[in-house]
């Protein structure tokens, strides 16, 4: 299988392991992906506060450019890249003023027809038991939460996702890697997102109650699909318990890192190290196991 | 004849449970609107034949409206239904041979829209009269009418 | 030729058809419509590029012989308008035994000679060389090399004209038509028993010849069609005044087609597109 | 009476001049499927060697449809207003033999009991120049019924192809007389009618015997032949509507509006069903097969019994523009042979 | 032809704009016309016998009004006219008011256009003819579809006054939801208490036919003329013999096999059951999905202890016909399903609130149940999850309703009401418990309803929130339920014991199916239509059916009652006269025309036109054309444009009459 490929700045920077850990699971799963010649910044958190038509023009700039570019499909790891991506599709589609405009800007004509994926519907595309196939390793003791945040749900109407208040496709792709999800409550609540920087305190008391929520359901690790959910749970979590004593620390994984677990591949080339919460005795769990078997 | 103002002639083919009584909320309400249209009243818009419009145009109607309940509000439950699917038809025919689809109108305005009713009344009287009186058939009527010495 | 005859007689022989309609040639071997009676009768049976006519018009013209059933040979096209006429009521299944015929194209005018040239039009849109729907299969298949589409360019002609232009261009094809109805009475759907036209209280469409006569004639006519004809273009051809009637047909099959994506008379039990809705029916002219 | 020589070029300058002097000048249409009023000279077709049209050109004398009063209705009473008769003068240039013979012989049932005016008008004001032809195919049949390529009949003036483009144009009547004599600076050259050769005008054998036939029909109005020729037709009135000498016509009145409208005579065919349906509901010729007898009998008989003339010219239109192929010449001479067989057989 | 035209001032009305006067004037000059006059106000006494007297005076035979809109007076004039002798369908109205005067304020314009008006109707009565109503036979015996309380309320109107009823009950027993409830707003009054008579009087009325676990399978004919088939479906128990001792319940050996559906599941019954001790008929039936001889061939149990031998394992679905004169549909409600989404749209459903998760999440008839004396805890307050008494209670209103995104747009009117009842109720129960109710508007329109409400919050000291919330979960055996308090606009997080979801009042699951049973249209959320939202509440688009209740929109008791006894006055109309006069605007077949392709046939929507044979002196059929059953015709049309030949004509607005109309629209000099 061939994706065209949309990796955002957040995953040739601070996500860069989710970069490693994404190729090297779809390495092992025979699936090519064409990165998107000069690409440029999709607009993020920041250029819809700033210009409507910023916003909508720079991810259509990457659509156009992957559309010359010959591709169908584009994955973009990164929730808020989808988001971004997806959003601009849908205002192309239904505002001729934004679209017009938004030709104009980029002086070329806008076609529509192009999917975009996110990390979970890739793996859904790719093939639940494609992944089963791969199992290399048992994991099934780890009791998995799977974090959503809101980037990959809402809004609804545009991205039509999954139920952004009951969501379950990432629970679905954790279970083809034979690891057990846990129902927990705190999937989508937010986890404070961009205040990260400026209101730290905010993304500390958000992210603490998620944590909680997780390890109060046996959660042995928290997966993620979105490189912001993951730096203010992992990045955040050592102060966070600093600030609120008596907390234990719990590993925050992508689902590719998860799923390249189960495979059995190189925990470096995952990228596993790379993360603030030590990922170690995670993996020492797991090789325990190996050995016990 | 000529030399005076065009004034577009209008006849309208209204449903009697919804389009009349639109029409006729929009009296009650003292809704003005111009006096080019001539109503006509059928119980729905089941009961329109083509053979009506085109009978219209050729008595000397620059334009004909067509107008009845909104879908689902059929006091027949279905006749505007039938009545829209040959709409689909009979419209692009006459476009085909060439009566332009800007003289024929057709509209769903219920008994509790009577100014949606003169909205669409002199919508239609106004872009008729931009587009100017039905030569293409006042030519024909010359065949059968009393030659003018 | 053997095979047509051969089951014809045996359909007489065993008494299951009182008569069988068919193409037989004249004096001059120009093939043309023949009603065969007896299994003599149907030694006279041909089929050939010349088979032109739809002889499924006489379906309803000619009277259902009593305890026994109709015979007819028919076309792939031709067949479609029996299946119209079932969808329709004007026929039951059971009273017809359709020999179908492979078909290899058919000549465009009785009295032109077959060539890719004088194909008739519909020949190259035609889906059903081979039946879909018969009692009897007969003849072969040969390649054929097809006719260009001369109307399509006349129909793009016309879309791209404004309504004055299509109006003029219709006034001009109109002031020709002598309202002889030969377009009705060669029309196998054109079965009622009082045509519209024919009807004086009130009298919806001047019975002169006149444009304005013609005009309402021709759009009504075509009307009464959309979502029925299929298209077997034989109004066209008898035509004496030669005017482009299946441009009309035509123009609604698209529609039909577009809107809808309904053929008549490919299924015997499909509803007709008129005489049933559909609530979500476009209507974005609809104020 | 003379014969003139005329060129293609005589004919223009003539055809030219009487466009210009306000004549209706008609000639077979290029795609020679009727024949239509020229606007200019470009368009005149003259050749010896066309097709009959596929319509006739009777429309010139005995229009499609034509007006013959207009009515206004007033409270009460209405009052007539007559239909202005435009009556100025026609000229048709390459009628054939069989299109030119069939103006005396319609004339014949318009002038009988009631002068139909509207025809003879038109006639009256109407040159009829024949032109010899050279067309013949399966369907004519010209000389069964008394015609020939070159008969005279109806014209006022014939012509005769010499070489390929000049004529030798006889004068027939009086009223051809004198248009000679008004366009006298084209008629000018004249030659002996003797030395005009014919030869190379093929004149088509004889088909069948139109007596036999009339005196078959006399005898056999039911006749198996009849439902075999009904089961056959579609009842459509193409070949009513092409046919030089079908005369039927329907009058109508027709409003076009509530004040107002006209009465029209149209043409009409033996071949529809409501053409002889009373008001009572009852129709004498309910069936197909009376239908076409009777378009049969008319022609070869009754309009004989009543005005000793065939009602056909044998141009063979019918045959040619007949959806299902009725080939009225090959129907004949089926007839002629049951003629034949009868007389044999006592 | 002698036509009349009478033109009508309407005061200053039509006078004000329309030249009256001369628009008389004008069509005394219109052909046909031998008397034509204005008068100040048409419609009154002196106005009418104006027109009487022409009538007599002048002989006319037909008549044209100009005055105002048809809807206004077209009965007054054609009863006027139809006095004076002239048929009431040779009478036209020209709507000289609403279409013209009122409309209009150039004088000569309008004047012009109403004389057009007039001249175009002149034109179309030439051509109208005497039509005479139709007249149908009426069964004088109604079907109520539904024993709740609408249908019970109905059936007993229509029997008291002296008429037989059919009352078709789908579940064992009759009584609906209102016999689930615990106590009623406002007054809380037992539900059972009031409720009970009524449904024994139903089952003792030697007028009512109840048949209890049947449903309507079929209806055929039309307005007072109906003939239904009803499906009775196998109880295993003969009804004639059982008395209703209950040996066999008490005896059947699977207790706990089933979920009651009475009890909304918070409660078992045995295979062999009656849904409630006061049900009537109180004749068990047994789930053959769960009995064990049906299972296994083996227990028989019910059957020994039967002294009647009223059991029937044997016994097959009966079908039954009824013939009857008017249908009442009361088929009333159902509550909507939170916890199962619907597949077309992922987010349609409310599994954040965890309903069919968390035990202790319930909807309104479940807190109903818990709060019912007759209810699985005999009216003991308890949660479901362990039983012990909940100390915190959230109720949360408009739960599918007003909510497209979730459920449905619409207000289902009586959550207000009824929550407000339950945090009450629940207050006289558990003194030190808090009730805490999150709202987005109270809605509490009806006598002393605001009332109760405030009393809610007042005396009971009930906690009103209002907002929304976004999601409940469990920990640690309470449930935290977050959501907003927009007035004081903060985050709110309660962790309660129980929640209790005021959830949508939805139409029931097969309502869109009985309703193209009877042929009555119906809306998008599966409610029955009513034929007028204001004039015509109770009828539904067919003549002779008539609706009650939550059947056609969310309503509560008081409202359903009135309904019903409406839908009851309704039908005794139509039981007071022996035949019943229609509108004769109607299709007519033209026979020796129709070619019999039955496009009619296809477009009516009321199964009018049937398909006849027509024959020879021999017998011998000729042909087969369409012919209109006038009973059915409700004479919109729609197969006379569809019909190519015009065989077919609606009487009144045949195509002459109409082709007359557009021939004469336009002023000609």
């Amino acid at each position: 299988m061939n994706f065209g490929y949309y990796p955002g700045c957040s995953l040739s920077g601070t996500a860069k392991e989710f970069n490693l850990s994404l190729k090297e699971v779809l390495k092992n799963l025979d699936t090519d992906l064409q990165e998107i010649n000069d690409w440029c910044c999709c607009g993020a958190s920041s250029a819809h506060s700033a210009s409507h038509l910023l916003a909508i023009a720079l991810p259509a700039r990457n659509l156009m450019l992957a559309k010359e570019q010959g591709m169908t499909e584009v994955v973009a790891p990164c929730a808020a890249c989808f988001n971004r991506l997806k959003v601009s599709q849908h205002e192309l589609k239904t505002d001729e003023h934004i679209r017009i405009k938004t030709e104009e800007l980029l002086e070329t004509k806008y076609s529509d027809g192009l999917e975009v994926l996110n990390l979970i519907s890739l793996f859904q595309k790719i093939g639940l038991d494609k992944i089963k196939s791969h199992n290399k390793i048992d994991i099934s003791h780890l009791n998995v939460a799977c974090y959503y945040g809101c980037l990959l749900l809402r809004p609804y109407d545009i991205l039509k996702f999954d139920d952004p208040e009951k969501p379950t496709l990432m629970e679905e792709v954790v279970k083809a890697t034979g690891a057990k999800p846990v129902d927990w409550n705190f999937k989508v609540e937010c986890c404070g997102a961009a205040h990260s920087i400026a209101h730290t305190e905010i993304v500390e008391n958000l992210s603490m109650k998620i944590l909680d929520d997780a390890v109060h359901h046996k959660a042995d690790v928290i997966v993620v699909a979105c490189p912001m959910c993951h730096s203010n749970l992992d990045m955040r979590q050592k102060n966070i318990i600093k600030h609120n004593p008596g907390r234990m620390e719990i590993p925050i994984l992508y689902l590719s890192q998860l799923i390249g677990l189960s495979m059995g591949l190189n925990h470096k080339k995952l990228g596993l190290d790379l993360h603030f919460i030590d990922t170690a005795p995670l993996i020492a769990s797991l090789i325990e196991k190996e050995v016990a078997v | 004849m000529e030399t005076e103002k065009f004034e577009p002639k209008i006849v309208a083919f209204v449903c009697n449970w919804c389009t009349y009584t639109g029409a006729d909320l929009a009296g009650t309400s003292r809704l003005k609107q111009q006096t080019n249209a001539r109503l006509i009243r059928v119980p729905c818009t089941g009961r329109i034949d083509p053979v009506f419009i085109i009978k219209a145009f050729e008595k000397g109607a620059d334009g004909v409206l067509v107008s009845g309940c909104h879908p689902n509000d059929c006091h027949y439950n279905t006749g505007n239904f039938h009545a829209r699917r040959r709409w689909i038809f009979f419209r692009q025919l006459l476009d085909f041979v060439g009566i332009d689809s800007s003289r024929l109108y057709f509209s769903w305005v219920s008994a509790s829209e009577g100014k949606k009713w003169v909205d669409v009344v002199d919508g239609v009287i106004n872009s008729v009269r931009e587009k100017g009186p039905f030569n293409g058939y006042k030519k024909l009527n010359k065949e059968i009418e009393i030659p003018v010495k | 030729m053997k095979q047509l005859i051969d089951i014809s007689k045996e359909l007489f022989e065993s008494k299951k058809v009182g008569y069988i309609i068919g193409y037989a040639e004249d004096k001059f071997k120009r093939v043309k419509p023949f009603v065969a009676h007896s299994s003599s009768d149907a030694e006279r049976f041909v089929f050939s590029n010349y088979s032109v006519n739809n002889l499924a018009v006489y379906l309803t013209r000619l009277l259902k012989p009593k305890e026994s059933k109709i015979g007819i040979v028919a076309k792939g096209c031709d067949i479609k308008s029996i299946i119209a006429l079932i969808q329709e009521n004007q026929i039951k299944r059971e009273d017809v035994i359709i020999i179908g015929v492979n078909c290899n194209g058919v000549v465009n005018q009785i009295d032109e000679q077959f060539s890719k040239e004088n194909t008739a039009i519909k020949c190259k849109y035609c889906q059903v060389r081979t039946p879909a729907h018969y009692d009897y299969l007969v003849g072969e298949i040969k390649d054929v090399d097809l006719p260009e589409d001369k109307n399509f360019a006349i129909m793009q002609k016309l879309e791209s004209m404004n309504a004055e232009e299509r109006w003029n261009f219709w006034e001009a094809e109109f002031e020709k038509c002598v309202k002889c109805y030969a377009c009705r009475q060669v029309c196998p759907l054109c079965y009622c028993e009082q045509c519209i036209v024919d009807k004086s209280m009130p009298r919806w469409i001047d019975s002169s010849a006149t444009v304005k006569g013609n005009f309402a004639w021709n759009m009504i006519r075509a009307f009464h069609l959309s979502g029925r004809c299929i298209g077997c273009n034989e109004c066209e051809r008898a035509c004496p005044a030669d005017i482009p009637l299946s441009l009309l047909n035509r123009k609604m099959g698209m529609v039909a087609m577009n809107e809808f994506n309904y053929r008549h008379g490919t299924d015997i039990n499909q509803p007709t597109l008129i005489g049933n809705y559909n609530v979500n029916d476009k209507e974005d002219f609809i104020m | 009476m003379n014969t003139y020589v005329l060129s293609k070029d005589h004919l223009n300058k003539l055809a030219q001049e009487l466009l210009t002097s306000g004549y209706k000048v008609i000639s077979p249409s290029k795609d020679g499927r009727r024949f239509v009023s020229i606007s200019s000279i470009d368009d005149l077709v003259i050749s010896p060697n066309l097709k009959p049209s596929a319509v006739s050109m009777k429309e010139f004398f005995f229009p499609k449809t034509e007006t013959l009063f207009y009515y206004k209705r007033s409270k009460d009473e209405y009052d007539l207003i007559d239909a202005a008769e435009e009556n100025h003068p026609q000229i048709i240039f390459g009628a054939k033999p069989c299109d030119a013979s069939a103006i005396p012989i319609v004339s014949k049932v318009f002038n009988w009991d009631y002068k139909d005016e509207f025809f003879n008008k038109k006639v009256e004001n109407t040159i009829i120049v024949g032109l010899a032809c050279k067309f013949a195919d399966e369907n004519c049949f010209c000389t069964s019924v008394g015609l020939s390529p070159i008969s005279e009949k109806g014209s006022d003036l014939f012509m005769i192809p010499l070489s390929d483009n000049n004529f030798a144009c006889k004068v027939i009547t009086e009223k051809g007389e004198e248009f000679v004599s008004n366009h006298s600076s084209i008629f000018t050259e004249t030659i002996d009618e003797k030395s005009i050769n014919t030869n190379d005008i093929k004149i088509p054998e004889k088909r069948f015997d139109s007596k036999e036939v009339k005196a078959w029909l006399d005898k056999n109005f039911n006749h198996h032949l009849w439902d075999e020729l009904g089961e056959n037709c579609l009842g459509c009135a193409q070949c009513a509507f092409a046919c030089p000498t079908c005369h039927c016509f329907d009058i109508v009145d027709e409003e076009c509006n509530h004040t107002c409208g006209r009465r029209a005579k149209n043409w009409d065919a033996c071949q529809f069903e409501i053409f002889t349906k009373h008001a009572s509901g009852h129709n004498p010729r309910n069936e197909q097969d009376k239908r076409y007898r009777q378009r049969i009998s008319h022609k070869f008989k009754y309009y004989t019994d009543k005005f000793d003339e065939i009602l056909c010219t044998g141009c063979g239109r019918c045959t040619r523009g007949c959806p299902v192929l009725t080939d009225i010449g090959i129907i004949l001479e089926d007839i002629n042979q049951l003629a034949k067989e009868s007389i044999s057989n006592n | 032809m002698r036509i009349g035209v009478f033109i009508c001032h309407c005061g200053e009305n039509i006078g004000r704009t329309v030249d009256c006067p001369s628009v008389a004037k004008a069509c005394a000059n219109f052909s046909g016309v031998v008397h034509a006059e204005d008068y100040k106000y048409m419609c009154s006494d002196p106005g009418q016998n104006l027109i009487k007297q022409a009538i007599k005076e002048k002989n006319l035979d037909a008549v044209v009004v100009g005055s105002c809109s048809p809807h206004m007076h077209e009965k007054t004039f054609r009863k006027a006219c139809s006095d004076a002798g002239i048929n009431p369908y040779l009478v036209e109205m020209a709507n000289l008011r609403e279409h013209c005067s009122w409309i209009h304020d150039d004088v000569p314009l309008a004047t012009k256009k109403a004389i057009d008006l007039v001249r175009m109707l002149v034109e179309k009565v030439k051509f109208n003819e005497p039509l005479i109503p139709i007249r149908v036979p009426v069964t004088k015996r109604a079907l109520v579809i539904g024993g709740g309380i609408s249908g019970i309320q109905a059936s007993l109107d229509i029997a008291n006054a002296g008429y037989e009823v059919v009352l078709v009950e789908k579940e064992p027993s009759i009584g609906g939801h209102m016999s689930q409830l615990s106590e009623t707003f406002p007054t809380l009054d037992c539900s059972q208490c009031i409720l009970t008579p009524r449904m024994v009087e139903v089952y003792q009325h030697p007028r009512i036919k109840l048949m209890s676990y049947s449903e309507v399978e079929n209806v055929e004919g039309f307005i007072g003329n109906f003939s239904v088939t009803i499906r009775k479906k196998a109880r295993s128990v003969k009804d004639e013999l059982c008395t209703g001792c209950g040996l066999c319940v008490q005896k059947c050996p699977i207790k706990k096999v089933a979920l009651s559906d009475f009890d909304e599941g918070l409660a078992t019954r045995p295979a062999m059951y009656v849904p409630f001790p006061q049900a009537v008929p109180n004749i068990p039936v047994i789930d053959r999905s769960v009995c064990t001889y049906f299972k296994t061939g083996k227990c028989q149990l019910c059957k020994k202890v039967c002294g009647r031998e009223a059991i029937d394992f044997e016994q097959q679905d009966q079908f039954i016909k009824e013939d009857v004169g008017a249908i009442i549909v009361a088929t009333g409600y159902k509550l909507y399903t939170i916890d199962k989404k619907p597949d077309d749209n992922p987010i349609k459903g409310y599994g954040e609130y965890g309903y069919g998760k968390y035990k202790n999440v319930i909807n309104g008839l479940q807190f109903e149940r818990i709060a019912s004396a007759s209810g699985p805890s005999s009216g003991e307050m308890i949660r479901p999850s362990d039983k012990t008494v909940p100390k915190k209670i959230v109720f949360i209103q408009c739960v599918g309703s007003r909510d497209e995104s979730k459920g449905f747009s619409y207000c289902s009117k009586i959550c207000c009401m009824y929550t407000a009842k339950h945090a009450m109720l629940y207050k006289h129960k558990v003194h030190d418990g808090e009730a805490y109710v999150f709202y987005m508007d109270i809605r509490a329109g009806g006598k002393n309803y605001d009332e109760f409400v405030r009393r809610a919050i007042e005396e009971d000291g009930v906690k009103y929130i209002r907002g929304r919330v976004s999601k409940i979960f469990e920990e640690n055996g309470k449930l935290i339920v977050k959501g907003e308090d927009t007035i004081a606009g903060v985050r709110v997080e309660i962790d309660a014991d129980m929640v209790v979801l005021a959830t949508a009042m939805t139409a029931q699951s097969d309502s869109s199916k009985l309703a193209q049973t009877l042929s009555v249209s119906y809306d998008k959320y599966g409610f029955i239509n009513e034929a007028h939202p204001k004039l015509k509440p109770v009828e539904t688009s067919t003549g002779g059916i008539f609706i009650a209740g939550a059947c056609n929109a969310p309503r509560d008791i008081p409202d359903s009652v009135s309904m019903a006894s409406a839908a009851a006055a309704k039908a005794l109309v139509l039981f007071g006269s022996d035949v019943l006069e229609r509108e004769p605007v109607v299709a007519k077949v033209n026979e020796a025309t129709c070619a019999g392709c039955f496009y009619c046939q296809k477009v009516c929507a009321y199964n009018a036109v049937e398909q006849k044979e027509i024959k020879d002196r021999q017998g011998n059929v000729i042909k087969v054309v369409a012919y209109v059953n006038s009973g059915l015709c409700q004479g919109c049309g729609t197969c006379n444009a569809t019909c190519p030949s015009k065989s077919i004509e609606l009487l009144g607005f045949k195509d002459d009459q109409i082709y007359a109309q557009i021939n004469s629209f336009a002023e000609v000099f």
